[in-house]
C-alpha cells in the first residue's frame, strides 16, 4: 500500500472549494443538500394540502391557494426532486466507484448541470414567491395557456432549464459507462445500480429534450397568444397531452428505475446472496426503459384519444408490468438460501418491494381500459403513483443513503434509529396513501380543494398517516446529521459487500481509488464465494 | 471498443480517431449535396398528390445520410456513434408516429 | 506545442480513451437536439395531416430563392467545416483556420439572409402574434404554419449562432497551435455541431419553403 | 365499494375490478409469506441448509414471466371487451346535449329544457350524452354510473349510460379546470319514465330543433343552402348522419362532429363539387347554438323531404 491521500471531504475545506469542485463526490453531495431542500419545501406544500382535507369545507386555504398548493408540491417533487434525486446523488457519487474510474468522463459537465438545476430551482422558488401558479404540475391546455392567470410562464422556465441538468447527467452517465469502466469490468459485471443508471440516462437523453419543448411551446402560446395547442386554430389540446406524456410517462422510469438498483444491492447484501437472475434482472432494466416510452397514451383513455391508440397503449402497459413483475419474484427468490440480516437497509429494501407491489398492481387497474375509465382522475391514481414514487422511488433513495452512509462520510449511523424510522414510514406511508385507493374507488376526483362529507373519514386518515409519515422523514435528517459529527468512524468494507465501491477508503480519496481496484470474480455479487 | 480503459496500457499519443478524409470525396458529397437540391427543387413542382412529400422526405433522408456518414464520419468512427445517431431518429419516429397513430383514427370503434 | 497528453484530463487513462468519450458525449447531445427540434416536427406532422390545403397555401408563400440560396449556404458550409477538419490531421493549422473562418461568414450570411426573410414577412403580415393581418377561411390554419415556420426556423437561427460563435473560437484556437494531427477533439466535436444544423435545415427546407408549389 | 351500482354496465364493471382486487390480493400476500417465510428459515446464523445453491433456474424464471404475461393479455382482453361496450352507444340512445364551462354544467335536452348543474335522465332508457367545453378541458363524471369522459373545447365527445336505478348521484368534473374545480358538480336525477315525462311537459319550452330553425333563419343559413339560392351550396336536408363525398376523395360521415365543424370551422371539410366559400361562424355562435343547429338538421333528416320546419 501506498501512502494514504486524504480523503475527498479532506481535500480543501472552504465554500469555495465546494463550488468549484469537479470531483463527482463533492458534487453528489451538492445534489444531496439541494434536493433534501426541496424535499422539504414540496413536504410542507403536501402536509398543507392534507390538513386542508381533514375537513370536507376549504376553510385552510382559499380555493386557488390550494390549487396553487398542489401544483407547488408536484412541480417540486417530480422535477426538483424525485428525478435528480437517486442518479443525481447516489448515482453521481457512486457510478465512478462501481466502475473503478477516477471520476466522470465530464466533471465539468457534472458541475454545471448542478448549476443548472439551482438556476432552475430559482425560478420555481421566485416564481412561489411571485404568487404560484395553478396550473397543476401537467400544465395541461388550453388552461395553462390562455385561462390561467398565474406565472406559468416562471415555473415553466424553471422545469425547462432543470431539465438540461437531467439531459447533461444522462450524457455524462452513458459516456462513463461505455468508456470509463475499469479493466475486467466488462458488461455483465456491472452492478445492477450502474445498470439501472445506464437505463435511466437512456430515458433522461431521449424524453427530456421532448419535455422542455413542449413547454417551450406552452410559453409561446402565452406569450404570442398563438399555438399548436389552440383548437381555434386547428390545433389540439390532445398533442400537447401526448408530447407531455411521451417524457412524464418514461419519467416515471426515471424515478423507479434507479430504486430498483439500489434495492438489488440492498438486498443482495444484507442476504448475503447473489442476485437472483442477473442477466434478466439487466435485460428487465433495458426493457422497461425502452418500452415505458411505448405506453404513455394510458393516461389518456378518456381524454378524447382515439378508442384504438387507447387499445394499442392498454396493451403495452400491460406487457411492460411482465418485467417490473419478474423482478419482484427475483428479488424474492434471492432470500433463498441467503443468510438474512434486517437492518435498516433491508427493512428499507424489503419496504420498497412491498409498496412499489402494490403500486404496480393498482396500476394493473389504470392499464384496463374498463376500469380506467371510472378510476383515472380520482385518488385511486393519486394513491397509485404515490405508491410507485413515494413508497418505491423515497424508500430506495432513503435505504441507499443508509447503505452508503459510512462510504460516503465516514461514519456510521445509528442503527436502531436507522430501523424505527424505516418502520415508521413503512406503517405512515401505508395509512396516508392506502386510503386513498378506497377514496378514489368510492369516486373522490383528485385536485379537489371541498369534497362531499362522505369522503371525509378516509381523508382523515390519510392527513394523520401524512403526520406519522412526516416524522419518519424528520428522523434520519436528524439521526444522520447528528452521526456526522458523533458517528463512530466507518471502516472501509462495513457490510462485507463485494462492490468495487467497498474496495476503497471511506471516505474514498480524491481519485477514489489508491491502487486500480482488481476485478477478480465474475459477479458483482460473489457473497458466497468469500 | 468499449474495453479500452485499461490503467496499464502504453501512453498513446494518437487519439485513434478515424483518418483525415480525401479532399475529392469531400466536394464529391457537395456536389451530390446539390445535385439532390435540384431534384428536390424540380419534383416539387410536379404535381404528385401525395407523392410530393414521400418524394420530398425521401431526397431530405438521403442527403441527410450523406452528411452524416461522410461529413459526420458515422462509417469510419466508433460503430457506437451509429447506434446513439440511429436511436435519436427512432425515437423520434415513435413519438410521431404513435401521436398521429391516435390523430388519424379517431373514428367510432367498428364492432362486428 | 501538440503534445496530446497534455491535453489529457485527469480522469481519463489515455487520449484515445477521452476522444472516445467526447465524441460519445457529443453524438448523444446531437440525439437530445433531435428530438429538441423533433417536437416542432411533431407538430408540423400533425398540422400538416388535418389542415394539408392551407399549409400547401401556406407553404407556397415562403421565399423559395431566399431558402433555396440559405440551403446551398448551409450545405457548402458543411463541406468547408469537415475540411477544416481535415486540414488540422493534415497538420494545415492556417488552412483549416481559414475554412472555420469561412465557415462562420457562411453562417452569418445565413443568419443575414433569414434576417431579410423575416422583415419581408413582417411587412407581408405573416408574423402570428405580432402582425397577422391574413384574412379567410383558411387564415387560422395558416396562422398555425407559420407559427411552425417561425417556431422552427426561429429555433435552428439560434442554433446558426451560437454555431457561428463556436466555429470562431475554434478558428482562433487553431490558429494559436491548440490543436493538431494528433489532438484535435474539440474542433470535431464542433464541425459535428455544425453539421447537425445543416442536418435540420435539410429538413426544414422541403417541409416549410417547398409546400405546395405545383399548386 | 360503496358505490352504488346504478347503470347496466356497473356491475359488470365492478366484476372485473373484484377480479383483479382479489388477484392482486394473492399476489401480495403470496409474496409476503414468501419473504417472511424465507426471512425467518435463512436468517443469519440459522442452521438451514444452504447446499446448492444454483442462481439460475430457467424453467422458474420462464414460468414467472410467461404466466403473468398470459393472464395479462387475459385481463386485456376482458377489459377491452367491456371498454368497447362502455364505449359504443345503442343505436336507440336518447341524446342530451352538454356544454361545459368554468364551472358549470349546462344541459339541454332535444325539446329544448335547459338545466344547470343538474341532469334528469329516465329509468332504463340508453342515455347518449354529446359534450363540449366553452373554455377549458373538464370531464364529465357520475361514479354511480362508472362512466367518465373529458369534455374538450371546439370538439364535440360523447359517452352513454342506461340507468338501471332512480335516484340522485353525484356528477363531478374530473378533469382540473382552474380555481372552482372542486365546485363544479351537480347531480344525475334518474326518474322513472312517467314521472321524467312530467318533468320534462312542466318545464317545456321551444324544442332545441326549433331554436336551430329560427337561428337557421336569422344567421342565413337558408340563404345558400336552399333551393333557389343565388350561392350554389350542398342541399342540408337529411345531411346528419349521411356519407359525405370530400373535395380531397375522401368519405366523411356527417356525425355531430363534423356538423360543428362544417358551421365553425368550414374549411376543414369541403364537400365535393363545392367552393370553399362558406365563412366561418367561429365567434358568432354559442355552443348552445350550434347544438340546437345541428338538432334542428337532424330533424329535418326525419322530417323526410319536407324541408320547412314545423313548430311545436
Amino acid at each position: 500500500m501506498s501512502q494514504t491521500p486524504p480523503s475527498y471531504l479532506q481535500e480543501g475545506q472552504r465554500l469555495r472549494d465546494w463550488l468549484v469542485t469537479r470531483d463527482h463526490k463533492r458534487i453528489a453531495i451538492l445534489y444531496a443538500v439541494a434536493i433534501t431542500g426541496f424535499f422539504i419545501l414540496g413536504g410542507i406544500a403536501a402536509m398543507l394540502i392534507r390538513l386542508e382535507l381533514i375537513t370536507p369545507r376549504g376553510d385552510l386555504m382559499s380555493a386557488q391557494l390550494y390549487n396553487k398548493t398542489f401544483t407547488f408540491h408536484g412541480v417540486v417533487m417530480v422535477w426538483f426532486f424525485l428525478i435528480p434525486s437517486i442518479p443525481n446523488t447516489l448515482g453521481n457519487f457512486l457510478l465512478p466507484l462501481m466502475i473503478g474510474a477516477r471520476d466522470v468522463a465530464f466533471p465539468r459537465l457534472n458541475l454545471a448541470s448542478w448549476y443548472i438545476y439551482m438556476g432552475g430551482g430559482v425560478f420555481t422558488l421566485v416564481c412561489l414567491v411571485a404568487g404560484g401558479v395553478d396550473t397543476g404540475w401537467t400544465f395541461y391546455t388550453p388552461f395553462s395557456t390562455m385561462f390561467s392567470n398565474t406565472h406559468v410562464i416562471l415555473v415553466a422556465s424553471g422545469v425547462f432549464v432543470v431539465g438540461f441538468s437531467s439531459i447533461l447527467t444522462g450524457i455524462n452517465f452513458i459516456a462513463t459507462i461505455h468508456t470509463m469502466r475499469v479493466r475486467g469490468m466488462t458488461w455483465f459485471r456491472l452492478p445492477l445500480f450502474v445498470w439501472s443508471m445506464y437505463g435511466v440516462s437512456l430515458v433522461m437523453v431521449l424524453a427530456t429534450p421532448v419535455l422542455a419543448m413542449t413547454l417551450a411551446l406552452i410559453m409561446l402560446e402565452r406569450l404570442a397568444g398563438v399555438g399548436i395547442f389552440d383548437p381555434a386554430l386547428g390545433g389540439d389540446p390532445l398533442l400537447f397531452q401526448h408530447l407531455f406524456w411521451f417524457y412524464s410517462h418514461p419519467a416515471v422510469y426515471i424515478m423507479i428505475l434507479p430504486s430498483m438498483g439500489v434495492v438489488s444491492e440492498l438486498i443482495t447484501a444484507s442476504a448475503r446472496r447473489r442476485i437472483f437472475g442477473y442477466r434478466f434482472m439487466v435485460y428487465s432494466i433495458l426493457g422497461i426503459a425502452v418500452l415505458g416510452f411505448f405506453v404513455w397514451g394510458h393516461h389518456m383513455f378518456v381524454s378524447g384519444q382515439s378508442m384504438y391508440a387507447s387499445m394499442l397503449f392498454s396493451i403495452l402497459s400491460f406487457i411492460i408490468a411482465v418485467p417490473s413483475a419478474v423482478k419482484v419474484f427475483n428479488w424474492v427468490a434471492t432470500l433463498h438460501k441467503g443468510q438474512i440480516v434486517f437492518d435498516a437497509a433491508m427493512i428499507y429494501a424489503l419496504g420498497f418491494v412491498g409498496l412499489f407491489m402494490l403500486g404496480g398492481l393498482t396500476g394493473l387497474f389504470l392499464a384496463a381500459t374498463a376500469l380506467d375509465v371510472s378510476l383515472t382522475d380520482t385518488y385511486f391514481v393519486v394513491a397509485h403513483f404515490h405508491y410507485i414514487m413515494v413508497g418505491g422511488a423515497v424508500m430506495a433513495y432513503l435505504g441507499g443513503i443508509h447503505f452508503w452512509w459510512p462510504k460516503v462520510t465516514g461514519r456510521m449511523y445509528p442503527e436502531i434509529w436507522a430501523r424505527i424510522a424505516a418502520a415508521m414510514m413503512f406503517f405512515g406511508f401505508n395509512l396516508t396513501f392506502f386510503p386513498q385507493f378506497l377514496l378514489g374507488a368510492d369516486g373522490m376526483p383528485r385536485r379537489y380543494h371541498e369534497y362531499p362529507d362522505r369522503f371525509q373519514l378516509l381523508n382523515v386518515l390519510s392527513s394523520a398517516g401524512a403526520s406519522i409519515l412526516a416524522v419518519a422523514y424528520a428522523l434520519p435528517l436528524c439521526y444522520l446529521l447528528w452521526s456526522l459529527r458523533h458517528g463512530a468512524p466507518a471502516p472501509d468494507n462495513p457490510w462485507e459487500a463485494r462492490g468495487l465501491e467497498w474496495q476503497t477508503r471511506s471516505p474514498p480519496p480524491k481519485h477514489n481509488f489508491v491502487e486500480p481496484p482488481q476485478v477478480d470474480r465474475d459477479s458483482p455479487y460473489a457473497y458466497e464465494d468469500a | 471498443m468499449s474495453n479500452v480503459a485499461g490503467h496499464d496500457q502504453p501512453q498513446r499519443h494518437d487519439d485513434d480517431g478515424p483518418p483525415p478524409s480525401s479532399l475529392g470525396g469531400d466536394l464529391g458529397v457537395l456536389a451530390a449535396l446539390f445535385v439532390l437540391l435540384a431534384a428536390t427543387i424540380a419534383c416539387a413542382f410536379i404535381p404528385m398528390g401525395v407523392g410530393n412529400m414521400i418524394a420530398s422526405l425521401a431526397i431530405a433522408v438521403a442527403k441527410a445520410l450523406l452528411v452524416m456518414v461522410f461529413y459526420m464520419r458515422l462509417k469510419r468512427d466508433a460503430p457506437l456513434l451509429r447506434i446513439v445517431a440511429a436511436t435519436g431518429f427512432a425515437f423520434l419516429i415513435v413519438l410521431i408516429v404513435f401521436t398521429l397513430a391516435d390523430v388519424i383514427t379517431r373514428i367510432p370503434l367498428l364492432t362486428s | 506545442m501538440n503534445s496530446a497528453t497534455a491535453r489529457l484530463a485527469e480522469q481519463f487513462d489515455d487520449v484515445s480513451q477521452q476522444r472516445e468519450a467526447s465524441t460519445l458525449g457529443m453524438w448523444i447531445f446531437l440525439a437530445t437536439e433531435v428530438l429538441f427540434f423533433g417536437v416542432l416536427f411533431a407538430g408540423y406532422a400533425y398540422g400538416h395531416l388535418l389542415h394539408g390545403a392551407a399549409f400547401a397555401e401556406a407553404g407556397r408563400e415562403t421565399d423559395l430563392v431566399l431558402g433555396t440560396i440559405e440551403t446551398s449556404v448551409l450545405l457548402t458550409s458543411s463541406c468547408l467545416v469537415a475540411l477544416a477538419v481535415r486540414a488540422v490531421q493534415l497538420g494545415r493549422q492556417r488552412g483549416a483556420a481559414v475554412l472555420l473562418l469561412c465557415t462562420a461568414a457562411l453562417g452569418t450570411a445565413f443568419l443575414v439572409l433569414h434576417g431579410f426573410e423575416y422583415a419581408h414577412e413582417y411587412k407581408e403580415g405573416l408574423v402570428p402574434g405580432l402582425h397577422w393581418t391574413q384574412v379567410g377561411p383558411s387564415a387560422p390554419y395558416k396562422q398555425l404554419f407559420y407559427f411552425l415556420y417561425f417556431s422552427i426556423t426561429g429555433f435552428h437561427s439560434l442554433h446558426v449562432s451560437i454555431g457561428v460563435v463556436v466555429l470562431c473560437v475554434m478558428a482562433w484556437r487553431t490558429m494559436h497551435g491548440h490543436f493538431g494531427p494528433s489532438w484535435h477533439t474539440p474542433l470535431e466535436l464542433s464541425a459535428l455541431y455544425w453539421h447537425l444544423v445543416d442536418l435540420v435545415w435539410i429538413f426544414v427546407f422541403p417541409l416549410l419553403y417547398l409546400l405546395g408549389r405545383h399548386g | 365499494m360503496t358505490l352504488p351500482q346504478a347503470s347496466s354496465e356497473a356491475a359488470r364493471i365492478d366484476t372485473l375490478f373484484y377480479f383483479m382486487l382479489a388477484l392482486s390480493t394473492v399476489v401480495c400476500v403470496g409474496v409476503l409469506i414468501a419473504i417472511v417465510w424465507l426471512g425467518i428459515k435463512y436468517r443469519r446464523g440459522s442452521p438451514a441448509d444452504r447446499g446448492g445453491r444454483e442462481q439460475r433456474d430457467l424453467g422458474l424464471e420462464a414460468a414467472w414471466t410467461l404466466i403473468p404475461l398470459l393472464l395479462f393479455i387475459a385481463i386485456f382482453v376482458w377489459s377491452v371487451k367491456l371498454w368497447a361496450e362502455l364505449r359504443t352507444p345503442p343505436a336507440q340512445a336518447q341524446t342530451i346535449y352538454v356544454v361545459a364551462r368554468q364551472w358549470m354544467w349546462k344541459v339541454q335536452h332535444v325539446n329544448g329544457q335547459r338545466e344547470i348543474n343538474t341532469l334528469h335522465v329516465p329509468l332504463g332508457r340508453p342515455i347518449q350524452l354529446v359534450m363540449t367545453s366553452q373554455d377549458v378541458i373538464h370531464s364529465f363524471y357520475v361514479p354511480a354510473f362508472r362512466v367518465k369522459q373529458d369534455v374538450l373545447p371546439d370538439r364535440y365527445t360523447s359517452l352513454w349510460f342506461s340507468p338501471t336505478r332512480a335516484g340522485e348521484y353525484e356528477l363531478f368534473c374530473a378533469e382540473y379546470c382552474g380555481t372552482e374545480h372542486s365546485h363544479m358538480h351537480g347531480r344525475v336525477v334518474v326518474q322513472t319514465p312517467a314521472a321524467y315525462a312530467d318533468w320534462l311537459q312542466s318545464h317545456a319550452r321551444q324544442g332545441m330543433a326549433a331554436q336551430g330553425a329560427a337561428l337557421y333563419r336569422a344567421m342565413g343559413c337558408s340563404g345558400c343552402h336552399e333551393d333557389g339560392a343565388s350561392v350554389r351550396a350542398p342541399d342540408l336536408r337529411g345531411i346528419a348522419g349521411r356519407s359525405v363525398a370530400l373535395a380531397d376523395g375522401s368519405i366523411q360521415v356527417a356525425d355531430d362532429g363534423y356538423l360543428r365543424d362544417a358551421i365553425l370551422l368550414p374549411r376543414k371539410h369541403i364537400v365535393a363539387g363545392y367552393q370553399p366559400i362558406m365563412p366561418s361562424y367561429q365567434g358568432r355562435l354559442d355552443p348552445e347554438d350550434v347544438l340546437a343547429l345541428i338538432a334542428y338538421l337532424k330533424q329535418s333528416g326525419d322530417a323526410a323531404a319536407d324541408p320547412e320546419p314545423r313548430n311545436p
